[in-house]
């Protein structure tokens, strides 16, 4: 038996699913003490989760099934324990915080009570447990605790959600923080200040930090340790800068391989005819200011960036231009036509040179469609092709463009994986054979190496087809690998615009450096350094 | 919210006023009144004599002018039958249907609520398996069949309880069960459906991550949550009795706005029908604002 | 959960209810199947208002004995001659108030009258005096002359009709009815219960009754079990299947009359032989002690064979299918379309088991070879059929109805149901108007013959209808009441017949 | 890795029935209901054909006789009713006037409620206001009276029945259709029809209707419960289905008065049609699972187990 406070030793967990038993986690064994930062790192689907889950006894069962493995604390096996013992456990002596704080704070609750609950579902007296939630507020950064108490979860932003959550999470003064993936959710300066405050908590409460992660920047700025998971089990652990510098395992290269930010930087080709011409674009809703007097140039052949954090206005941007919303003023020239002013049936015509693809392919792609009744479509709309031999060699042809292969056209989205989906949707775009795709967070929502590979394709339809892209992000390393020219928007506004390469070096807009600054690199060593400079600059 | 409430309060009345149209004429196409309020062998001088007196002969368009202004005089005219003002009559009834409904729905939905959680936090149990098949054979059983099959065995054969009327509160007794039985069936398979939903969602998560015992998780942490839906059903099923429970009113000689409705429909009193119409959209208008009401007090989400 | 507490809670209480419910002294509870619109005196031929106030609290002229034969007995007016001229003279009981302390005379009497032929309001009442006019002429405080025009031989009858009430009543539906009657209306809680008390001023006998509420249930059943339970005394009208205590359930013929109503101007029903083959086509007999109670008697009148000039020589025609198929077959023969569609029209809930007896007669029908088919139709549409003008149809339709007369005299349904002119008429035969006529103006034995001749030539001689039965009626009373109801109890229900055992 | 290595194993191509079956077979009371429906409707398709002879042929005097004997051959098994008919063949016979009628209301209710509610949901404001304010005045216009006018003005018939309740049971359609509508068509995957120039119909035949066409189905399920329930209560107040047309719910009615002296006239016939909503509430209870995603492997999950 170790000495470690939390050890999880050979776990083996099993999920009953719709297509039979899926082995979520084998075999898996990490252990944590006091002080120690230890961080998973995984891709979606790695059982990161799975066994902090475990810890915590919040495993659904069924469909999950512990197959074999003990989870001890303090040298008792948890998994031995009764229900009631590892509740007592819960939340005083681990405690959880996770991915996105709106849907696991209870949205009908003030925020004050659901704190305060941690407390009194200890034991503790409610008077006590009031005084101390203020304490907690004030310590995690949430301005007017005697008002905040009151408020609801929705009436915060998301950083400060957060801030609640970690303010739960510490009340009781927990031996073990588990934080499952905390700052995914959130724009890149909110997440340096959560992860500045988490490390500070830890500093000032010696307590074990276990991070859940995909995010390598992330690792880098805060771990001790890492452990790298892939299909359920443990590739490679050990310290964050050993993985990062001599990762052993093939998937651990290739993922930090796969880590954006790293290629060459493009260049704007000079005299290429103009294509799309957005003038003075204003949208508000009610007193929100969406957009304020957005113009841009986009020219045949281009990527275009536009770089803003959630509320920027980036994709109203999109949608205007698209006539899925409407603009309050402006005109978007399409070829010198304004396509606000356009009837319906021109409109139809410029639809087809047009097209978009979604944040998030699940939602974006009909369930209940084929995948070449997807791709087809549009050719239905737009009555092109009636010939159904031409349309199935063309369908297989565009499969076999986005990376995927002509079996593929009878089945459902349901069936793939989500990188496999986010294709079927640029196989989608790419059926009309338009002149520009606009991608809305496109590749926000895959895991890097999979985002490597769409960004890869998505460069070479640009290169080989010569379609110009407008492309809507909010993470300035895919930007970096990308675009060739990079507007930056915030509050609805354009606060600098200019080809990358003087974005990234030379950034003029203190907004602009605010959020270079904020980004990780996957380098510990160059976060270590950051950190030294933000110190000293302190 | 008083603006919410002007907006709907507007709509009601749109559609209170396509209805009035549409019950004036439709009622009128159904026969006449005084052949029915006069015996069989009555002379057709006593019938139009009749016809005359409640302004049965003027033509259709000028009786509807008549009834609306009247009406905007919230004059809701005179009972053929019972030579007295109609919404008088009305509200009568409406005086015990209120009661009814309200005591029969705080069982329905403290009861379907209750069985309904813990039937969701059991899933697959045997407890759930009970509560779905005692609820889904509740939904599905006439209620006339089973009021009279209860006045046999518990009033008559064990004389526990009066077979009807309304002198007590054990009058009450029946008729009650009676009406309780099919809106708690359907409500509890709601809050259970709803339930299990909202057992699912990552603030339950939460909650055990944070120690909180099962009981506080199902009846603070989650019905609260699963509340939204079935106060959409016990909206629906609260109108439905406010419309009266004409079977159960029938069966249990209980004087409500059901019964009223029936009685009138059958002899053509097309002023009580009329009447008992407005007052009954009236008081599902309330009650559907009460709903809005809860919906804000269970969600801060709509209330902000 | 629910559920148990209840049960717990009635078991509890069961104990206590008991005696609570029990009635004892000298209060009863009459639970009535249909709920009072109204409860003004002049409505009081209307049954369900009958019931309640006819007789109990408002009184009348002249009244009819039902459990005796002693035919026209006085009640208000203690006696009464004709006059001559169609004048008749009544003397008034003196010594009468009402239960709002005024003394009875004979301008309310008057006033009573004037109320039933008021142009304000629609009195039941005034159809008896369709087409007579009636002046009165107030010789004193208790004589009354009464003349009407043309002269009405059954006056006197007529007053048993007619309900008194104070000069001091207004021209409108009361709800507070003021009578002579020995009981006066304490409470009215309309849709619950009205509430009646004896009065200690009232002119006859005190009753032994105290003090009556009556209550109202649609359900038969809950009727019957309201008094098996002891929350009421008198059920009336319940039904042969919830009727299952001998000691406690009477059965009284009820003089109401169900026939099949035939349009004789359609076809086929306008020929004689399929009349014929109709009424020998169906077999009476099997519905009595079935769908029907026992006691139902065979019909061969529209009126109970309590009433003045009953024929007892008709019989009942004899079930007999082979007649009617030849019957058919010889109309079929001489160019009458037999196969035309005959629909029976029935209304629901118009007497117990009303469908099961519809739909028997159509059975019975078409064994025989008549192509019929049945509609059961609600109160409003069912009058629409069974009141000229008939609507069109592509054969005939035979009206299955009830007809109730407990008056005594036949003149209150003739008239209506077979006169050429009567509303509910499917005949016209001079013959049949001539008969009515002479015998409406007729008096004593005279009017006796004639009615019974004119039973005679419409029941054997043109098969005006398919007469089927006189109806019996069904009452649960309580034990410890000495009561036995009878065949007026449809129309009244005097409180002061009832005594305790 | 690649993604494509991570793809989830795609089902056998001959997917759809045979599976939906083996999910079925899993839950047994869905089994046993689903049976039970398949003999209700074989009843209602075959039972006038062959015994609405029998179903029809009366006998006074041999009325009301007890179930349970054999003495008069097996149609009366379940007993006589009032007109000493036997009960088991009208109770077969009287299934295809009770199937006709909910499932004409439900059918009925369900296009026109659908349809307004698709138009509701996606046209302008002022339409689905003047949509939903039909609804409302429908939604308070007394049942009973529609029944008493449309009986009285068109007659007594079973398409007249169709017509009454199927016009009360049109705004719940209707609500549900709209409110679905519109959470669908803030969906991406409509959005990304739209921006492909998709046509207003297209969008609702194609991309919307498909979404909500389960969640209607579940509800008409549930809704010919209702109606059945429906239907008997008006035949309860004298304004439903009358004879000589014959339903379950007519047949309780008619069996109301012999309830303490001859309960299988009223039982019988209420117990089919228990049984037959139970079934409804069951199959459509695990339709709603076996017809959702992330609820299916409640269904297939036991199955690993089983084998």
């Amino acid at each position: 038996m170790s000495n470690a406070l939390l050890e999880v030793r050979n776990l083996s967990v099993d999920f009953h699913t719709a297509r039979g038993t899926v082995h979520a986690v084998r075999d898996v064994s990490w252990s944590i003490n006091r002080g120690e930062t230890l961080a998973v790192l995984g891709e979606s689907g790695s059982g990161k989760s799975v066994s902090a889950s475990a810890v915590m006894n919040i495993l659904d069962i069924p469909p999950a099934q512990i197959i074999a493995g003990e989870i001890y604390f303090e040298g008792q096996n948890l998994l031995a324990m009764s229900n009631e013992q590892r509740r007592a456990i819960n939340g005083k002596r681990i405690a959880m915080i996770f991915q996105d704080p709106l849907s696991h704070l209870n949205p009908v609750y003030p925020v004050g009570w659901q704190i305060a609950e941690m407390m009194t579902a200890h034991g503790r007296p409610m008077s006590e447990a009031r005084a101390r939630t203020l304490d907690l507020l004030n310590r995690v950064g949430i301005p007017e605790p005697h008002n905040a108490v009151g408020k609801y979860p929705h009436q915060f932003s998301g950083g400060q959600r957060q801030r609640l959550m970690i303010a739960m999470a510490l009340a009781l003064k927990p031996d073990i923080l588990i934080a499952d993936e905390p700052t995914t959710a959130l724009d890149v300066t909110i997440q340096a200040d959560v992860l500045a405050l988490l490390k500070q908590l830890q500093a000032e409460t010696g307590m074990g930090l276990v991070l859940i992660t995909h995010d390598l920047g992330v690792v880098a700025e805060i771990a001790d340790r890492v452990v790298v998971m892939s299909q359920g089990q443990i590739v490679e652990q050990g310290s964050v800068r050993d993985v990062y510098h001599a990762p052993q395992h093939a998937y651990t290269q290739k993922l930090i391989g796969s880590a954006p930010g790293k290629g060459q930087i493009k260049t704007l080709e000079p005299d290429l005819p103009l294509l799309l011409e957005a003038k003075a674009l204003c949208k508000t809703y009610g007193r929100f200011t969406a957009l304020k007097d957005v113009s841009l140039t986009l020219a045949r052949g281009q990527s275009l960036a536009v770089v803003g954090e959630s509320g920027s206005g980036k994709s109203t941007l999109a949608r205007a231009i698209l006539r899925l919303e409407t603009a309050d003023s402006g005109a978007a020239f399409w070829k010198g036509q304004d396509l606000l002013a356009m009837s319906p049936s021109a409109l139809l015509g410029v639809r087809r040179q047009i097209q978009m693809v979604f944040q998030d392919p699940t939602q974006s792609l009909n369930p209940r469609m084929s995948v070449y009744q997807l791709i087809s479509e549009g050719w239905d709309i737009h009555r092109l092709m009636p010939d159904r031999n031409q349309r199935q060699m063309r369908v297989r042809e565009l499969l076999e463009q986005v990376g995927l292969s002509a079996e593929h056209a009878s089945r459902y989205p349901h069936q793939f994986s989500g990188g496999q989906r986010q294709r079927i949707a640029i196989a989608r775009a790419l059926a009309l054979e338009p002149e520009l795709i606009i991608c809305d967070e496109a590749v926000s929502a895959l895991d890097v190496s999979i985002q490597a590979q769409v960004i890869a394709l998505l460069d070479d339809l640009r290169e080989r087809l010569g379609i110009s892209f407008l492309f809507i992000a909010h993470d300035l390393g895919v930007v970096r690998d990308f675009a060739d020219t990079v507007i930056v928007m915030k509050a609805g506004e354009i606060v600098e615009r200019g080809p990358t390469e003087q974005i990234f070096s030379a950034p003029s807009h203190p907004y602009t450096q605010r959020l270079l600054a904020a980004a990780l690199d996957p380098d510990p060593d160059v976060q270590a350094q950051r950190r030294l400079l933000a110190t000293a600059q302190a | 919210m008083t603006k919410l409430i002007s907006q709907r309060a507007i709509a009601s009345l749109l559609s209170l006023l396509g209805l009035l149209v549409l019950v004036f004429f439709l009622s009128r196409l159904t026969g006449d009144p005084a052949a029915l309020f006069l015996p069989i062998d009555a002379s057709e001088e006593m019938k139009a004599q009749f016809r005359a007196l409640n302004g049965l002969d003027l033509p259709l368009l000028e009786q509807f002018g008549r009834y609306v202004w009247d009406f905007l005089h919230l004059d809701f005219g005179q009972s053929l039958r019972k030579a007295r003002p109609a919404i008088e009559v009305v509200l009568e009834a409406y005086a015990w249907t209120l009661p009814l409904a309200l005591i029969t729905m705080t069982l329905v939905v403290i009861a379907s609520i209750v069985l309904g959680a813990l039937a969701a936090f059991n899933v697959g149990g045997f407890f759930d398996r009970l509560v779905s098949i005692v609820s889904l054979v509740a939904a599905s059983a006439p209620d006339f069949w089973i009021a009279i099959v209860a006045i046999v065995i518990f009033a008559i054969n064990l004389s526990w309880l009066p077979t009807s009327g309304v002198g007590t509160p054990w009058h009450w007794i029946l008729p009650i069960a009676v009406l309780f039985i099919r809106p708690f069936g359907l409500i509890v398979q709601v809050v259970r459906g709803s339930m299990l939903g909202a057992l699912s969602a990552p603030y339950v998560k939460t909650a055990r991550a944070k120690g909180v015992r099962n009981l506080p998780i199902i009846f603070v942490h989650t019905l609260r949550n699963a509340m939204l839906p079935v106060i959409t059903v016990i909206g629906d099923q609260a109108a439905a009795m406010l419309n009266g429970a004409v079977i159960v009113e029938t069966i249990f000689g209980f004087p409500g706005i059901g019964k009223l409705m029936i009685d009138s429909i059958l002899q053509r009193d097309f002023n009580v029908v009329l009447a008992a119409i407005m007052v009954t959209a009236i008081a599902i208008f309330l009650m559907n604002i009460l709903i809005d009401i809860a919906y804000g007090l269970l969600d801060p989400r709509i209330r902000h | 959960m629910i559920f148990k507490q209840i049960l717990v809670a009635g078991l509890l209480a069961s104990g206590a209810i008991a005696p609570a419910m029990a009635q004892s002294n000298t209060d009863i509870t009459v639970v009535l199947s249909e709920e009072l619109d109204l409860v003004d005196p002049c409505m009081a031929t209307r049954s369900n208002i009958g019931r309640v106030i006819l007789q109990n609290i408002s009184e009348t002229l002249t009244e009819l004995d039902v459990r005796g034969d002693k035919g026209l007995m006085p009640r208000l007016a203690e006696s009464w001659e004709d006059k001559g001229d169609g004048t008749w003279q009544f003397k008034l009981r003196p010594g009468v108030t009402f239960s709002d302390g005024t003394t009875f005379d004979a301008n309310d009497v008057k006033h009573s009258f004037d109320r039933v032929f008021s142009d304000q309001m629609t009195c039941e009442s005034a159809r008896y005096f369709a087409d007579t006019e009636l002046s009165f002429t107030v010789v004193d405080d208790t004589t009354l002359d009464v003349k009407a025009e043309p002269a009405q031989p059954i006056l006197p009858l007529l007053m048993s009709l007619v309900t008194i009430v104070p000069s001091e009543t207004p021209m409108e539906f009361v709800r507070d009815p003021i009578g002579t009657g020995p009981y006066a209306m304490s409470e009215w809680t309309a849709g619950q219960q009205i509430v009646l008390d004896r009065r200690d001023d009232y002119w006859g006998d005190a009753p032994a009754v105290t003090k009556a509420t009556y209550l109202f249930r649609s359900e038969p059943a809950v009727r019957a079990g309201m008094v098996a339970a002891g929350e009421a005394d008198i059920a009336p009208q319940i039904t042969a299947e919830v009727a299952d205590n001998k000691a406690t359930d009477f059965s009284y013929l009820n003089s109401e009359t169900v026939y099949l109503r035939i349009d004789g101007q359609d076809a086929p029903t306008s020929d004689l032989r399929v009349r014929q083959a109709l009424n020998a086509a169906i077999e009476r007999e099997a519905f009595i002690g079935t769908v029907l109670p026992e006691g139902t008697e065979l019909a061969v009148a529209m009126v109970p064979p309590t009433t003045l000039g009953w024929n007892p020589d008709l019989s009942p025609p004899a079930f007999d299918p082979e007649l009617a198929k030849t019957l058919l077959a010889e109309a079929q023969a001489d160019g009458i379309d037999t196969s035309l569609p005959i629909e029976i029209v029935a209304r629901t809930e118009n007497f117990p088991n009303v469908t099961e007896v519809a739909e028997a007669l159509v059975q019975m029908l078409n064994e025989v070879g008549f192509n019929a088919t049945l509609r059961m139709v609600e109160v409003a549409e069912h009058e629409q059929y069974y009141s000229k003008p008939y609507p069109e149809s592509e054969g005939t339709r035979l009206v299955l109805a009830q007809h109730d007369n407990s008056r005594g005299d036949p003149a209150f349904s003739m008239f209506f149901k077979y006169n050429s002119e009567g509303t509910q008429s499917g005949v016209n035969d001079p013959k049949v108007d001539d008969l009515i006529a002479r015998a409406s103006a007729a008096t004593g034995d005279e009017r006796a013959a004639l009615w019974s001749e004119l039973f005679a030539y419409v029941h054997d001689e043109i098969v005006a209808d398919v007469l089927l039965f006189h109806m019996v009626g069904l009452s649960r009373v309580s034990e410890r009441l000495d009561f036995t109801p009878t065949i007026a109890t449809n129309q009244q229900l005097q409180l002061s017949e009832i005594g305790f055992k | 890795m690649s993604d494509l290595s991570t793809a989830i194993p795609p089902a056998p191509a001959k997917r759809r029935a045979a599976p939906l079956l083996a999910m079925l077979w899993r839950d047994k009371l869905a089994f046993v209901s689903a049976i039970v429906l398949i003999v209700i409707v074989l009843f209602a398709l075959l039972g006038p054909a062959l015994l609405s002879d029998l179903a029809t042929s009366q006998n006074l005097r041999g009325r009301n006789s007890p179930p349970f004997d054999l003495a008069r051959g097996w149609a009366f098994v379940l007993g006589g009713d009032s007109l000493g008919r036997p009960m088991l063949a009208r109770l077969i016979v009287a299934a295809r006037s009770t199937m006709l009628v909910a499932a004409g209301t439900v059918l009925a209710a369900m296009a026109v409620g659908a349809v307004l509610g698709l138009l509701a949901g996606y046209l302008g404001k002022h339409v689905s206001q003047a949509i939903m304010r039909l609804a409302d005045v429908i939604m308070s216009f007394p049942s009973l009276l529609i029944a008493v006018i449309v009986l009285y003005v068109l007659g007594p018939s079973i398409p007249n029945m169709i017509l009454v309740l199927a016009i009360t049971r049109i705004p719940i359609y209707l609500r549900t259709t709209r409110a679905e509508v519109l959470e669908v068509r803030q969906r991406m995957f409509v959005q990304a029809a739209v921006v492909m120039g998709a046509s207003n119909g297209r969008i609702i035949l194609r991309h919307i209707l498909p979404v909500v066409a389960p969640t209607l189905v579940t509800i008409a399920t549930l809704d010919f419960a209702f109606v059945m329930l429906a239907e008997s209560s008006l035949s309860f107040l004298g304004i439903g289905i009358q004879p000589p047309d014959i339903t379950w719910g007519l047949m309780v009615a008619q069996g109301r008065p012999y309830l303490t002296t001859a309960w299988w006239l009223a039982f019988w016939p209420g117990l089919l049609i228990v049984i037959t909503t139970l079934s409804l509430n069951l199959l459509s209870n695990w339709m709603r699972v076996a017809l959702d995603p992330s609820q299916r492997w409640r269904l297939e999950a036991r199955s690993t187990k089983d084998e």
